[in-house]
């Protein structure tokens, strides 16, 4: 896809941000800038691979949902034949949207302006006076326009608007190995249990993402009060650096993971048929990781990943009701909307097999602890909006913020005998994931396309 | 001269204006943020929710979701949720938000099984700080009371909101 | 023991209790678009206007125009425009807006006529999709009603706006 | 048959009604502009007052001010304001800003002094010309209200405002 | 007047779009991009001729409006002297607006900032301590700036910023010979009913124009609705292509227009009286085609026309009340507010001299088919504002829309021997005016103004 | 610090306006444009000294208040050694906000991100984790970033975010000589009565400050209705071209300032013992201007200043009640927030040892006169939002104002044997101070810092 230009003041200002995120600083102006989310909508989302949906949303033939990469509506289908496609939503006569609904079940589309008709496939099927007025259209030049790429890859559907880029499998890498820690808990998989919910932000998606991605540091302070009223399964001494709740960040593909620790006999309260199901679908490399990968050999569970650019997830437990841990799993995706702006959109993800006492018991405490009402999530929103806004002005887009942690001994935390695919890392307080995120942000705004992102050097502070 | 009305419209009447009354005072609990007095308005086997709403094709289905929701609460996730406004570390309100509550449209009946159902509309506005744009939500309210005799106690709550996507940063309030 | 209460002034407040209820009611039916049993509540005499309001000079006649009006309907027009919501082609509510009436300071007189005149103030807002921007409307409405007995008919409304040019894509909805 | 009523109660919602009506009226003549009258209503030792709010940390003070006001008035500059308002030279307001009032939550109760107490929510929406911006402000009024028997006037207003600094290019106009 | 630059960038993205209208495709993002309305307003609506008022709007000395051209606030005034001028609305001395007021009439206007008067013919009358202060000022160099030229031309009030362009009849050229159509149903005139209805709608003018310019194609199916209930008179076959609705199209001047077919002794509902007071004021050859202009050899009646920039008219009928059809005429401005968003503005139009009862029915006819609350411009709204929705996201506006409706038989299309000015074509289902106005809209955003705009040369589909 | 890009078609529009305004024309697009606002912020904002908060405001330790220099936040606070210090209110860590309050008391400050925490001398003081994460942070390095350049001068706190410009006396200069008229009438000084008003506005922080400059002109006017009404102490003969309200302007320094004429014994109800206190406080040059300086030999009182960018202040007094007049003292500050808008905020300011009575007599003349509900007031915001709205629109931003008032005399109004520093003039009538401000205005945009402002050249009307 053809690129906007970019001037050689915006050049040389994304430069230094560069060299200084290589050094440990982020200039604050990064996260909220008009001139960065106009690259970010003309240069990386248009190139990326973004998540769209989760194929249980489409659980019958003309099953749909309506989605946006960064402000492009894409609906996502499933077809007569079965197959999930993704389309630009919009008419191909004079671009109208086409269906303007959020999710349900049709068979055709019928654009409101003139009629034209478009099936499931997205192929037009109508068009009134089609002989009188046009000597019979070429139909099958004016179907609906899917994205350049879309693939679906262990129940999840992701579209990618640039036909040049490499593939899902190249993009996602080494990350593939590791999803099926989350999504083989069952024989059938997963599934989005009800509509996501939505809230709108005035904070980056990207501060958001880094949060996601590696900031083990605010758990015990930014969310204290959640360890006050009890509600989550760790004591302050987890969460803090060499805790078991912080021990593994693994860089793999387009994706960052954390692992953390879990005593042997327990998965954060998921039951013990669900972890029989899990090992029983992975190969023996897998199975060591998860039975004896932490630090201290016992085993693992992933807590969390980010896919890049913009999808989070998250798998936890809560104590909500009777003294029994809950866990819930939300996949959350920050969608940009403007300079400083996004919108939430927050998944709760459960086991599709799984019994119904099961699930509203995981909604409960997802809702409790996350979303738009979630106590942890509320605090979030404050800190990460009040360094946006710091972004917009003058004097505070200036500040370069300090992200050196841990990284006088970076090279002592790589785990240098890991036996799963990626870069692993013995602890989850340090800030290289951040810089590595922006630089990979940067190679898209500068041009390259999943150019190598080389790890940054640094300095000792 | 006092014309003859019937005891069903005097007690309708009376018990309109006793829920009527129920609800500004609890607008002003929620307003003046004293949520421990706001929770001794809450019955044990509350049910407080908020769906999601989705724009769903006309004859698919309610938008508003009965899989999801803002709020799904009972009880005891309500006393967390006020034990960590209570507390020192919910940052998220601190300083905290101005939220108001227009109760308007207020209907209420006693139903068959004793306890009142009540249907208002709710213009629900919040500012923080030193913003000049509100967030604003507006929705209905489809409560149960139970006639406690002095006061009521809130059984059930279902906000259905008009919002899809949230206006609001978070939720850091009760609707 | 139950102080005099004057004829008139039970009287007024049963009258006054009456039309709100009808209001509230009528509310609820316009939000949910149940167009048809919203259209049983007008009359067949029906005078349904809203004015298309100018800034003039003051002193220089009413801001609201007599001569042009954004709705100007008798009941055979209304019947058109519900036919039209009804059916299956009306594209501009499809799918529906989320409409919400807040109607308050609502008074009520019965006037020399037996008919009721009504005044009240209306917030009106409406949300589409999955937009976060309201459009709000706001004005007083004049209306007048004709008592059935078990509840009113609408035979006039003038609804007298604060907007000049107006927030919203269309008027699809009635006011 | 009529049930039981306690003296108190019917005067309670006597009074209630006859506030109600007070504000209703009220809020018509701000809206319409009818200051004249509107002065009518205010006591001659009126204390009318706007204070500042401001975002403050929890437990240092009240947010609004007992320092400095966007209003702190007394009969005589009211009636200042209103001369200006009825004079040829307030450009400010020439076109007028069209206000509404939707004053809600009311709830009175007679002082020991005699003197009656309302507690109400105010919604203030103004527009101004061709504008679709509005300008809103939220927050609450406790009045003191002397009974005159056939109405009441104003002894006192305090508006406590949500908003700390002023979404309104000026206030033009009475709260 | 001064321009302001356009980058090379800018310049490219322009000259793309122009290759691809006269192909037959519109790139979506001119509907909704910040440039593109920033090149409108300064060198389109500041050089272009734009509607401002009627002439019977302003009916005594000293009556007045407020109207913009874009952003820009004029005063249209009739002086003491009978003449109808139009001003910048702001004071010469420190730039404050004079006139605060929609409509009304005044003979003099004071500045309320420092109290310079100026009365109805623009001149400034007084200037308070002139000599004290500026020793006599020149008050003949510090009158109400008038706009660089105006004309009013059967009854309609233009205005143009710009002293270098060509006049108005030269602007407005052939279609002067078809105004009369509308304008000459009464001796009197028309006049406009009342204020005009105003609303404001995230949508584009221009995709507004085009769809009065050249969209008979949605009629049938966007306003079904209204088939349904019975206003409209005429069938969907009228409708449809070759229907007796959709006859000719005439682009005559700054001008599209579009006339239907009439059966003998019909004229939409207009009395008798009215098409003989309306022939008597015509010349030969217009009454030749007013009786015999169409395909079919039947009388025509002018439905609609549209003066570039962004004037329409709509001249039709309803059946509203007891099986009559009650004509009205409504005229409309799409004046831009910003990138993808608008005002509109719409008045109704009545012959002046017609009863008030005739007046009142036309009024009810307008109301419930088009302006604000109208049945059919309810679902045109819709339309327009989706497109324009696409036009600003990053994949939706690198749709091309498809407009090559008829172009592999537009030759064919032409009248040969049409009787009129301008050129007549046998159809009103075809993309050919859409590309015409979207050229001369390119024409002032590359500099040009009023080039010669080339019709398309198209290949076929 | 750095400043951004200005390219050639913004530096040539800005020379234009040079021009002009040297020449007595103002073009009205300065006051509502995109790219001035940016200059604005980036250009001047971060290089000239501007107004903070007055030291009354921190009594204590800890005492702070938060303030905004253009859009960047800005925490003044008394340190624990009583010394009043300037940060900007951002977390050094990640950036986030630091102080959420507008004022208050506190001698720590714990981010609520990562629990950092600062003292209430910027000092950084605890950092979690710090061994084990950062292996001994460089806390010194990373204490809240101060302002470059603070001080408080007669109570008034200054900040300036660029290090490189002179010094807050060099840039005040000559004022400072007649600052002490409003600060002395106490031996405690001034101090701010209560929090201050703050209002949004749709209109330019200059086109305010040029009223409060030099617009003698608008008073009798624009304000005629608080004449109406008896407020003011002035006859409209006055407040005219030679009246005892308009006698002296003078600039000095980074200030404009009023002298209006004072009857022997009178101060604009200020008591006699506040004229013997600032009487003993001054020099004999000062107290000669006191008391004999104004044009007919009588005394002076200065009746308002302005500060270069954004500081006014207005010294008046009011008839409220019972036929006394109660003096007051307004501070304002015009703070930009976006192209043509603005928050101002408006202080009471009081002599500190006043009894309560006089305090509370002065915020009730004040309220009724000036600030948000002021009668006054209101009438200004609607001037300057108009000329503003104008500024916007491609046709009134090309409109030149006219800004030659006096300008024909403008040699012989200057007083050639003022025995003050700075330059005085014998009328407050004339447009000079305005284009001088603008001049400064255009020094900072188009780069020199505080560059020598020559006055415009003219000619004769
Ligand atoms: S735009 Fe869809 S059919 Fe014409
Ligand atoms: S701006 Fe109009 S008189 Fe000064
Ligand atoms: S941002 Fe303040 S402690 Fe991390
Ligand atoms: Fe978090
Ligand atoms: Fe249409
Ligand atoms: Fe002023």
């Amino acid at each position: 896809m053809q690129r906007t230009d970019i001037d050689a003041g915006l050049a040389d200002r994304l430069r230094e941000a560069e060299h200084k995120i290589r050094d440990g600083f982020i200039p604050t102006w990064i996260y909220n800038d008009p001139d960065v989310y106009r690259l970010e909508r003309e240069r990386l989302f248009t190139r990326a691979w973004v998540y769209l949906a989760h194929e249980s949303e489409l659980p019958h033939d003309g099953s749909f949902v309506v989605r946006e990469i960064a402000d492009t509506s894409v609906l996502v289908i499933r077809g007569s034949d079965g197959e999930i496609r993704t389309f630009l939503n919009q008419c191909t006569h004079r671009g109208a949207e086409l269906c303007q609904y959020d999710r349900g079940r049709l068979s055709r589309f019928r654009c409101n302006y003139h009629a034209w008709q478009f099936n499931d496939r997205g192929q037009l099927i109508a068009v009134p006076f089609d002989k009188e007025v046009y000597g019979g259209i070429d139909r099958a030049a004016l179907g609906l326009i899917p994205l350049a790429q879309s693939a679906v890859r262990q129940g999840f559907v992701f579209g990618c608007m640039d036909p040049g880029v490499p593939g899902i499998d190249e993009y996602l890498g080494d990350f593939l190995w590791y999803l099926p820690y989350a999504t083989r808990r069952s024989a059938a998989g997963l599934e989005v249990f009800g509509p996501p919910q939505r809230w709108v932000v005035d904070a980056d998606w990207k501060i958001a993402s880094e949060n996601l991605i590696a900031d083990s540091y605010h758990t015990p302070f930014a969310h204290r009060s959640i360890f006050d009223v009890g509600l989550v399964p760790f004591s302050p001494t987890d969460a803090a650096p060499g805790g078991s709740k912080t021990g593994l960040h693994i860089r793999a593909g387009a994706a960052d993971l954390a692992m953390i620790e879990r005593p042997a006999g327990t998965y954060m309260g998921y039951p013990p048929e669900m972890v029989d199901t899990l090992r029983s679908g992975l190969d023996d490399a897998q199975v060591r990781l998860l039975d004896h990968g932490s630090l201290s050999g016992n085993g693992t569970f992933m807590n969390r990943f980010h896919v890049f650019p913009n999808l989070s997830c998250l798998n936890v437990g809560g104590f909500v009701d009777d003294g029994r841990l809950d866990p819930y799993m939300s996949l959350r995706q920050w969608r940009p909307l403007g300079p400083g702006r996004m919108e939430i959109i927050s998944y709760l993800l459960v086991e599709a097999d799984a019994p119904r006492e099961f699930k509203e018991r995981s909604r409960r405490a997802y809702l409790v602890s996350f979303g738009s009402s979630g106590m942890a999530e509320q605090d979030d929103m404050e800190n990460w909006r009040t360094i946006c806004d710091a972004g917009r002005s003058v004097g505070g887009g200036r500040v370069d913020q300090y992200v050196r942690m841990n990284s006088h001994r970076e090279a002592d935390l790589v785990l240098a005998d890991w036996a799963g695919p990626g870069t692993a890392y013995a602890s989850q307080y340090f800030d290289l994931p951040v810089q590595g995120f922006l630089l990979r942000w940067l190679s898209y705004l500068l041009d390259g396309v999943n150019a190598d992102v080389d790890l940054p050097r640094r300095v000792p502070t | 001269m006092i014309p003859a009305l019937e005891r069903h419209v005097i007690e309708e009447w009376l018990l309109e204006r006793r829920v009527t009354r129920f609800f500004h005072d609890e607008a002003e609990l929620l307003t003046a943020r004293r949520f421990r007095e706001w929770e001794a308005l809450l019955a044990e086997d509350l049910s407080y929710r908020v769906p999601v709403r989705e724009t769903l094709v006309p004859g698919q289905g309610s938008e508003h979701s009965e899989e999801m929701f803002h709020f799904d609460e009972n009880r005891r996730t309500m006393r967390m949720r006020i034990d960590r406004f209570e507390g020192t570390a919910a940052w998220a309100e601190n300083p905290p938000s101005r939220c108001r509550y227009f109760v308007s449209n207020i209907r209420a009946e006693r139903r068959p099984d004793g306890l009142v159902g009540v249907r208002s509309e709710l213009l629900f506005t919040r500012l923080r700080r030193s913003l000049t744009d509100y967030e604003m939500l507006t929705g209905e309210r489809h409560d149960v009371l139970r006639d406690r005799g002095e006061s009521f106690e809130l059984v059930e709550r279902t906000v259905l909101l008009d919002n899809t996507t949230l206006p609001t940063r978070n939720l850091a309030f009760f609707l």
